[in-house]
């Protein structure tokens, strides 16, 4: 079962760890990605991100639909923030349950992996003395 | 034919707009209309090589021929996670 | 940081997961191992897992210096159940946090795979017609 | 001198015992005491090709020479996780 939400409030793992798998999964591999505090010797204050949100649910389906095609995933949840976020809140939240490991791990990485080439979402970064879109540092 | 434009991010900033509607000849292409933005905007030619593109929420390349109606979406390199 | 902990109580990942970093990391891989409701064409009713404390703790913490000498990991826990484990607890929870995803992943993977060949630890699974140490099925 | 034989999950079951102590002359291998065990008890000697050994808390091989007051632990393939 796979679940996809975009969502501007904070993400608390918990709410999606409680039944984390199915009776025959064998382990959960969760990834979270956060602000980190300096970006190219800069201090950053937080993150803001645009989303283009009809094709970034299209573009995260798909991805989710791939993991479960490749792995025997019991469960594949994916949650990513838009709007202002804080250094110590999550960014995105992946998780994924299968009934070994090698599966999970692999599947949750490639998740990351993908969302990061794919869906359309775009972070700008804020300083003390202005902001960034890290699409413009490539 | 009638068809709409929308950018996102650096790009929007860029250029000016969100969305914006054009009337273009039938059979264009995308790289006509690339071609067309970078003319009158010299910071948007300059990212040229790096945007991608999406037609009606589906990723496409330069060579796409657009329809009437098509929305034609822009926009720089993704940067989730 | 370290935190290395064996504990016969349920383990809940949210404890560990409301200050999953430091301000240099940019994620944190989780991994919670459970029991599979299968095992060998077997239902399987519970676990339960026999330890050698002492001995366990250091070989644990082995585990979790050399992953923080090999990565450069913010954070570092690790805590495993014994005594009886229920069918949908998690018998092992893992987390890591690093600047980059790629080392989180790999430490992540590297400590799993470590307890299982190391850490003296043995599991027991119940069935409705008895018990099988899972060490003697090899 | 006196050492001590500690056991752990099938093993314990196979071997009857938790714990013991053993008086055994110096310089003594790990490998003679599991020699020994294996005369005493079929299946123990069944299992000795996967057991592990441990003296004092660390994993050691049968050529191990134990002290006065070692602790020597054997155990089956461990399988936490």
């Amino acid at each position: 079962m796979a679940t996809i939400k975009f969502q501007k409030e904070i993400i608390n793992p918990a709410d999606f760890m409680q039944q984390p798998g199915t009776e025959s999964d064998g382990c959960v591999v969760t990834f979270i990605g956060m602000p980190r505090k300096n970006s190219m010797e800069k201090e950053v204050l937080h993150l803001e991100y645009e989303l283009y949100e009809s094709m970034a649910y299209k573009e995260m389906k798909k991805i989710a639909d791939t993991a479960m095609e490749k792995w025997p995933l019991g469960t594949c949840t994916i949650i990513h923030r838009y709007g202002r976020v804080e250094l110590n809140e999550a960014s995105v939240f992946i998780a994924v349950s299968s009934p070994h490991r090698q599966e999970a791990y692999e599947a949750s990485r490639y998740i990351i992996d993908t969302i990061k080439k794919t869906v359309p979402i775009w972070k700008k970064e804020a300083y003390t003395d202005g902001t960034c879109w890290v699409s413009d540092r490539v | 034919m009638k068809i709409k434009i929308r950018t996102f991010a650096s790009l929007r900033e860029v250029c000016g707009f969100t969305e914006k509607e054009l009337i273009v000849s039938e059979g264009i292409a995308v790289s006509e209309i690339i071609k067309e933005l970078c003319r009158n905007c010299p910071e948007f030619a300059k990212r040229k090589d790096t945007l991608l593109f999406a037609v009606n929420e589906e990723y496409c390349g330069l060579d796409r021929v657009l329809n009437e109606n098509d929305v034609l979406v822009i926009f720089p390199p993704v940067s989730g996670g």
